[in-house]
């Protein structure tokens, strides 16, 4: 069985450019406007994005910790973010799947950063993996690991 | 990780806790998922609710701009749907396993089968596994033709904990 | 990654493009997926056969020894039961989806529902999502009884490329 | 929804005995010896693994590659290791799932390595991470995330 990442490419080493890249992941999702979700910083495939801590975005109002499903929002989103970032030639980018391992709550009342990295890139399928965080990667309170399909519109369909 | 830290995050899961028994019993007692579902912001949020309908309980997600990650497709926010899963998911565990202790999510796994259109979501769960520690949940979501689902999910959750645990470390 | 192990590892993909569509055809022919992984080398190993039964298609793994992971309990090691799903996935792919290039796994994740007793396991796959580019499928292994799997995997597969591709980065 | 892993211990500061993991996950485990499974060091946490590359675990022959379910047998047990390795106090380790993703075929002929780490572990569960490469983790082949089970015999069972 041979595995589907054999061709690769090599991830763009230009410094994607923070506006551009801030344009198609925020202003162009409206989920990412309603969240507030920011797109802080950004490098040769990977990114950072932050989610301010909101009221309305808790799973329990008792302990006021933010749902699971937000900071799988904030983790998909980087992820592709990630992609994006890597991608030397522009394509269309769809996530195939996506892990999250939830390793602690949250701290309520405190942003959540997402750092994402797309560590591997071949023609057809992207790997991205991301932790989120309240002060260090190294203290997560999910990770999460994707895969995304790569579809150049260029190319003559087959 | 700091000790006051997990004091209150103890104090809050009991509060939590006891706060989650009753409302299970109530929602039970009315076989009405919806009363648990509407206890949870980020589901009001995004419009997420659950019901149960010929003795199947289903989740649902009513379309609204904010939902939208493409809007040149247009598409819903794959992580929309993520969430209407993962909350679907939860319900079936507290719908189909006994006891009232809050489950707690492990982890979960979203395959995106296709593109989900500008509309409502409806999603069904089924218990896979149930363990007395961890009960795994397959989770679909559809929209109009439930045949052709928008994505799936794979969950666990860790369940049977007593409501009230003494501290202890790893 | 240097130039030279690119075109190696690209002349090779070719001679084994050529070699899976003469095997697959065969098999197909003979209606034998066996013939296929009578062909894997680490399938000998393991002990792990495919046969059509009753039009099915159904992954054994013969128990021995060697498969052993936990010799107290005693249970077949989570890597072997592993092999046999992934096995079994790729073989659903070569028997349900046309053309005859090789399916290329991109991931899977394997799901430990029941300890796997040291006796003979079976496998059968589904197929979820059949896109132009990936394939996703579901397998589950069981033993005695069918409804008692001892661990399923949903597995994704790129396939549909053209047999010999021109190279190309990214 | 609050997640599992809300109960963080400890990871075990004390350097793991390698002759005793060793013993655990080689010789106690018939599948690594007759794979020649090689447990080349262990740190809190943590440790490598070695699969010497053999023939008959090849996935075709025509190309030499070791097959995917090697490097899944491989990870897999990696993971369990790094598990073992965090823990403070003895205890059952069953792996609940684990995920795959395949980067790029293995290099027929050559030697993987799996380096594995525990970054999360709570009462119940623990949480496991690996990478499989041949000369580096920076050029991975595969890489793996898992969720793993602890049971601690000794406590009364409920």
């Amino acid at each position: 069985m041979t595995p589907a990442g054999d061709r690769t490419g090599p991830i763009s080493e230009a410094r994607p450019r923070l506006d551009v890249l801030r344009q198609i992941c925020m202003e162009g999702i409206p989920l990412n406007r309603e969240l507030a979700i920011e797109l802080s910083d950004v490098w040769p495939g990977g990114g950072l994005m932050r989610l301010p801590y909101r009221g309305d975005l808790v799973g329990d109002p008792v302990n006021g910790v933010l749902a699971g499903g937000v900071i799988t929002a904030l983790l998909d989103g980087a992820c592709g973010m990630a992609v994006m970032a890597a991608l030397v030639r522009p394509a269309a980018v769809a996530t195939l799947d996506l892990r999250i391992d939830y390793l602690r709550p949250a701290t309520a009342g405190r942003d959540v950063i997402a750092r994402a990295e797309c560590y591997r890139l071949t023609r057809h399928v992207a790997f991205a993996r991301a932790l989120a965080y309240h002060d260090s990667p190294e203290d997560p309170v999910a990770s999460a690991a994707g895969a995304f399909m790569l579809t150049r519109r260029h190319r003559k369909s087959s | 990780m700091s000790p006051s830290g997990a004091s209150d995050a103890e104090r809050d899961r009991d509060v939590t806790s006891t706060r989650w028994a009753q409302r299970v019993e109530e929602a039970r007692r009315a076989s009405d998922p919806g009363m648990l579902v509407a206890g949870i912001p980020y589901a009001r949020f995004l419009g997420i609710s659950a019901e149960v309908v010929d003795g199947e309980l289903l989740g649902r997600m009513r379309y609204a701009d904010r939902l939208v990650g493409n809007p040149v497709l247009p598409a819903l926010h794959g992580g929309t749907v993520g969430a209407l899963l993962e909350i679907t998911g939860l319900m079936t565990v507290l719908w189909n396993v006994d006891g009232t202790g809050v489950p707690r999510i492990i982890n979960l796994t979203i395959d995106y089968l296709r593109s989900a259109a500008t509309e409502d979501v409806l999603a069904q769960g089924f218990v896979t596994k149930q363990g007395r520690r961890v009960v795994n949940v397959f989770v679909r979501a559809w929209q109009r033709d439930r045949e052709k689902p928008v994505a799936s999910a794979n969950a666990h959750f860790l369940v049977g904990l007593p409501e009230i645990e003494g501290s202890g470390e790893e």
